[in-house]
């Protein structure tokens, strides 16, 4: 199990130059000091958390953040809004220069309903951070800030129909545009596949 | 002379504007390795932009995941990049480990961390095979197919199965490795060095094959990293990166090894990067089947796998990439929600970047390049 | 008489293939009957006894002008309109000129009657023509042979130069 | 210079003379060359198979010896499929060519010094001319399906075509030049006379003869047109069947063609190696040798069979192939006027084999060229060398011819010279470094 929290090791080094020395084996027996006391038993469940970066993203950003919590030790800062800012300092600034992955869960009877993650990645400092972006069905596009997020937005407007306002080509990915539905949402199962799309492109009946 | 043409398949062209064309290659195309469908943009000869249309392949198993229990969705997981079927389940039984604040006891960490090396040699010579098949060279194919098969053997004595493996457990594994199982690895290792240089001698300096692939889909650092590249292809373009490294899973920190990196960024280098990567594995492999500690193979992780509410992201080193399992848990014994950050699909994103300027002929080459798995692209 | 029917069955040939080049719709069709004409030319060549010139006359324009001919054809890919009307709209002018030539040649055949046939060349007299026609082309007639590839020198650099400036 | 057939000359009545001769020359090169095709198609798969350590075809007749026969069957029986809006009479035309154009080159082949359909002095430009028209069967079958990979396949064919009759064309004048005349077997004499083949001092020549005939006859490296990761199966692609089949015959017998061309050329025809060395003399019971080994071979081979009844066929096959093998071997031995008669052809085939073991061998090993790539290989290097051997060839028949030095020797300084050029031109590109490290991390 890999320790993600190290967010002291700071190793300013840009990509790029290929020579980034990675932290490795004997970095992980150094705990991470700005880590609240690590229990005992392996930490499972969320707990708040509070450190150099969040304080600093406080500082900036304020009430626009919401809880920073610590779970299984992987570290999650809820955007409540200027997601775009937020990103955008996280990545000049703090160099979280790779966003890894881009999703959403859907909260089905919660207002505002859909959580938008962001797992970001920093090479310098060897350090991931989790942004959980809490929006209803629109949320500002971060293509600008990762070109990367391109897809996965697009994958997302796919499967949870959330709208990124400000992407480039927002359509559906990996189903047939004229889809309707929104598989990944919660009240949708498998009876409410779209069966006229199936039976006017497909020429089947279907099965369900 | 588009009289009889249908859209959908083959190639099809339609002429824009004075020099510009577009021209259709897929779903059915034999080098689009699945059911990929790119529909590139003509200037001349020279491709303007290309878009990849994909999805043929969707099964919706994000949503599978949540309508089974924990255990149930782990043979899932291999029918994501059904080629590397170990280090998938690897990735999963690791994340759903986390989210139970479990850890799999070292002998099963190093006996997994054996099967995903020998995956990860098995998935580089698939593309070892189909890529050289692309640029036209048929015989590499068949030898690396050769020593594919004596990985899918061991694959096959261990669990039963060769291509969808469904290999560990959560909580590590469920059966206890056969006997001989550490020769046979031995004599794979043993072998296999000589087996590179002999793809090394068909290909490594053939100037047919340096003049197909050098500067053929160059991609830099930076662009890389923007476009969430991960894999061979990151480390092609110079980035020393591995999540073996970075962030070490298994038993990887107990071994030595190195990354490769290449310089370029071009389809030559990432070639050199996978064969390095392959003597790496097999370093690995040395190691690790010397070492394997003895102990017990399960961790106690109770029948009825039920991890507390909250959330993991856990990630590995895929053969392709960052492979990883981001896992919603409200305290049931089925996923809240499962997403899988597959790397092909990211990865593929950078096509686009990588076939402008270039030739029809060469998009076929840095499709290979990629080394996509659809059913990991469409999932 | 073998011989003779020989030259009646390629002169029609080259007739018919000649006459079915300007009425085809395809132009592709038009192309392989013109192929046609010209193989039945070179044969005409070869009964003649004139082998050098039916092997330059099968490389140089079946092996290579035609093969360009089709290739740009293939390549403009005429659009369906185009291709299906025909080009061969001047029927007068032509059937006109055609039978001004047919005047002619009648004429020229009445009056020239009376002067004497050539005699048949033995055929073991013309065996080595090729030697015949490198001798004649390289060393009595050089200049003109040389102008004559100068001309079809800047022929092609002019076209390239076209081409390039486009 | 006794053709075999003059003996039944004076049986045949006056009028059918001229045509009776060649028909029945015709019937033994046509039905020959298919059958040789047929089993160059075993060969290639045998070959490569080995290269690619696979068996091959097994299963029909002994070590697959009946694949061949079977796999035409199937082809005669198959569908013939014409797709709709192709031009059904050009796409019927098309195969008819390509067979055609690649056949009828061989009537100019001296397979032998008494085994030519016709021996015309301009033999060589005819050859030419003629395998020349096979390019038409490519395109107009590529144009004719209306489909694209076909036509973009017949285009990419035509234009490699085109480019690389150039720099053949080159490669064929300097051994015109050397022997001095267009006569096939002309060629093959001068080589006797000169008392050496025109490979040993015209090797650059040969050389771009050989890489030209490779592209000319679109395999690998130069198999674009029918590359099948990009254009599925090229020009040919909506043919099935008997079509196909032609297709398949008219390129297995092209490639036939050219290394007869070249081995016509350049290796001395139908002369057993070193033909000027008289101790050498007992190489002319190669053939015996030849045969001995396939006996041993078919029996060896029988006896690692099993001997289950199913099998029974299979070794009596194995068993009649040794032994016919093995009556051959003696005839030749015992009936010396035989093994002498057969000597031409034997050679003749040997070297052609050799050749076509060359095309295979390619295959099982290079990858492929991009277009622009062979573009570029023909229009930058061999057309520029092959035009630089012409004129240093030529000087070197001068030194010869004026100076009186050594035949050999002059043309030796004409080939340095190609090299030379052809080093100055090889010289725009850098080798290959390796640019992806290992150690740090």
């Amino acid at each position: 199990m890999a320790d993600e929290q190290k967010k002291d090791e700071a190793q300013p080094q840009p990509p790029a130059a290929g020579e980034a020395p990675k932290p490795a084996v004997e970095e992980k027996k150094v705990a991470p000091p700005p880590k609240p006391a690590a229990p005992a038993k392996p930490s499972v469940g969320p707990e708040p958390l509070d450190n150099e970066l969040v304080r600093r993203l406080r500082a900036r950003f304020g009430t626009a953040l919401g809880d920073a919590t610590l779970d299984r030790k992987q570290a999650i800062v809820v955007v409540r809004e200027r997601l775009l800012e937020v990103c955008e300092y996280l990545k000049t600034e703090e160099k979280f220069d790779f966003l890894a992955d881009l999703t959403a869960v859907d909260w089905f009877d919660r207002q505002p309903r859909f959580d938008v993650i962001l797992n970001l990645y920093s090479f310098p400092h060897n350090q991931r951070l989790r942004l959980k972006a809490t929006v209803g069905d629109t949320c500002a596009s971060v293509t600008g800030v990762w070109p990367a997020a391109n897809w996965l937005e697009r994958e997302c407007y796919d499967m949870f129909g959330i709208r990124f306002e400000g992407h480039p080509n927002l359509k559906r990915i990996l189903l047939p545009d004229e889809w309707k539905g929104y598989p990944l949402r919660k009240d949708y199962d498998i009876l409410k596949q779209d069966t006229d799309w199936i039976r006017e492109n497909i020429g089947i009946e279907s099965g369900q | 002379m588009a009289a009889n043409n249908s859209s959908q398949f083959g190639v099809e062209t339609t002429v824009l504007g004075a020099d510009e064309i577009i021209l259709n290659m897929g779903p059915q195309h034999p080098s689009t390795h699945g059911v990929l469908r790119v529909k590139l943009k003509l200037d001349g000869e020279k491709v303007a932009s290309s878009e990849c249309i994909i999805g043929y392949l969707h099964r919706g198993v994000e949503k599978i995941g949540e309508n089974r229990t924990y255990p149930q969705f782990a043979p899932y997981v291999d029918r994501t990049d059904y080629v590397a079927a170990v280090s998938n389940g690897l990735g999963y039984c690791e994340a759903v480990e986390k989210l139970l604040g479990a850890e799999a006891p070292p002998r099963a960490r190093w006996v997994r961390t054996i099967l995903t090396e020998l995956q990860r040699i098995a998935s580089h010579l698939l593309w070892l095979g189909t890529h050289a098949l692309d640029i036209g060279a048929i015989t590499p194919l068949f030898y690396t197919f050769r020593e594919r098969e004596e990985i899918l053997k061991i694959f096959e004595k261990y669990c039963g199965a060769r291509l969808t493996t469904h290999a560990f457990r959560i909580g590590g594994l469920q059966y206890e490795t056969y006997g001989g199982f550490e020769d046979e690895v031995r004599v794979f290792c043993k072998d296999f060095d000589k087996r590179i240089d002999e793809y090394e001698e068909l290909l490594t300096s053939n100037r047919i094959w340096v003049e197909r692939t050098r500067d053929i889909g160059v991609i830099t650092a930076e662009h890389a990293v923007a476009m969430g590249v991960t894999g061979p292809i990151l480390r092609g373009s110079g980035v020393r990166w591995d999540i073996r490294k970075a962030m070490p899973y298994a038993a990887y920190d107990q071994f030595q090894f190195d990354i490769p990196i290449g310089q370029r960024g071009d389809t030559y280098d990432r070639y050199l990067v996978r064969l390095e990567e392959m003597r790496q594995s097999r370093r690995i492999l040395l190691q690790a089947v010397e070492s394997i500690p003895d102990g017990p193979i399960l961790a106690r992780v109770g029948k009825v796998i039920k991890p507390p509410p909250g959330e993991v992201y856990h990630s590995i080193e895929a053969p392709k990439g960052e492979l990883g399992y981001y896992i919603v848990s409200d305290g049931t014994t089925q996923p809240y929600r499962l997403r899988i950050r597959p790397p092909s699909f990211i990865n593929l994103q950078a096509l686009d970047r990588m076939v402008q300027g270039h030739l029809v002929a060469d998009v076929v080459a840095i499709i290979g390049t990629i080394d996509i798995v659809l059913g990991e692209v469409d999932r | 008489m073998f011989y003779l029917f020989n030259f009646y069955v390629l002169a029609a040939l080259t007739v018919i293939s000649a006459i079915f080049v300007i009425t085809r719709r395809n132009p592709v069709h038009s192309v392989i009957f013109l192929i046609i004409t010209l193989l039945s030319l070179a044969l005409l060549y070869v009964q003649l006894q004139a082998e050098f010139l039916a092997a330059v006359q099968i490389i140089l324009y079946i092996g290579g002008i035609m093969v360009l001919f089709l290739f740009v054809i293939m390549l403009v890919n005429l659009d369906v309109v185009a291709r299906q009307a025909p080009f061969n709209r001047q029927w007068h002018i032509a059937g006109l000129a055609a039978l001004v030539l047919l005047g002619e040649l009648v004429a020229a055949l009445y009056w020239g009657r009376g002067t004497p046939t050539l005699p048949l060349a033995p055929p073991t007299a013309l065996q080595p023509n090729t030697e015949l026609i490198g001798v004649t082309l390289f060393q009595n007639y050089l200049l003109p042979f040389e102008i004559a590839s100068v001309l079809l020198l800047v022929a092609m650099v002019g076209a390239v130069l076209m081409a390039k400036r486009r | 210079m006794t053709n075999p057939f003059d003996i039944l000359a004076p049986y045949l009545p006056d009028v059918l003379e001229p045509f009776i001769l060649p028909l029945l020359q015709i019937g033994v090169v046509f039905l020959g060359l298919s059958l040789i095709v047929a089993y160059i198609v075993y060969a290639e798969r045998k070959i490569l198979a080995h290269i690619q350590v696979r068996l091959g075809p097994m299963r029909v007749g002994p070590h697959g010896l009946l694949q061949p026969i079977a796999d035409g069957l199937k082809l005669l029986l198959k569908e013939d499929i014409i797709p709709r809006g192709a031009d059904s009479f050009i796409f019927w035309l098309a195969p008819v060519i390509s067979v055609m154009a690649a056949f009828t080159g061989f009537a100019l082949i001296p397979f032998a010094d008494n085994f030519i359909v016709t021996d015309v002095n301009v033999g060589l430009l005819f050859v030419i001319g003629i395998s020349s028209l096979g390019i038409y069967g490519i395109i107009l079958g590529g144009w004719s399906s209306n489909s694209h990979y076909p036509l973009l396949g017949a285009l990419r064919s035509a234009a490699q075509l085109v480019s690389y009759e150039v720099a053949l064309g080159f490669a064929i004048v300097s051994a015109l030049l050397l022997s001095g005349t267009l006569s096939m077997s002309g060629i093959v004499k001068a080589q006797i006379t000169h008392g050496v083949w025109f490979v040993f001092v015209q090797p650059v020549a040969f050389f771009i003869l050989f890489v030209a005939a490779i592209a000319e006859t679109n395999r690998n490296p130069f198999d674009l047109p029918e590359a099948e990761s990009e254009l599925v199966a090229g020009f040919h692609t909506e043919y099935s069947g008997f079509r196909f089949s032609l297709y398949f015959l008219g390129e297995y017998a092209a490639m036939i063609l050219v290394s007869s061309i070249a081995v016509t050329l350049f290796l001395g025809g139908w002369t057993r190696p070193f033909q000027s060395v008289g101790w050498l003399d007992f190489l002319k019971y190669a053939p015996v040798a030849l045969f001995a080994f396939c006996t041993y071979w078919c029996v060896a081979h029988e006896r690692k069979m099993p001997r289950a009844p199913e099998w029974r066929w299979q070794r009596l096959m194995l068993l009649g192939l040794g032994g016919g093998a093995a009556v051959l071997a003696l005839v030749f031995v015992a009936v010396p006027p035989v093994v002498d008669a057969v000597q031409g052809v034997f050679w003749f085939l040997v070297k052609v084999c050799a050749f076509l073991y060359g095309f295979i061998w390619f295959r099982g090993t290079f990858p492929r060229y991009r277009f622009d790539q062979l573009m570029r290989l023909g229009w930058h290097y061999m057309i520029p060398v092959a035009i630089a051997n012409t004129i240093f060839c030529g000087v070197g028949l001068v030194l010869w011819r004026s100076l009186g030095w050594s035949f050999a020797g002059s043309l030796w300084i004409g080939t340095l010279l190609t090299l030379l050029v052809a080093l100055l031109l090889s010289g725009q590109t850098e080798a290959p470094e390796p640019t992806v490290t290992r150690r740090g991390s």
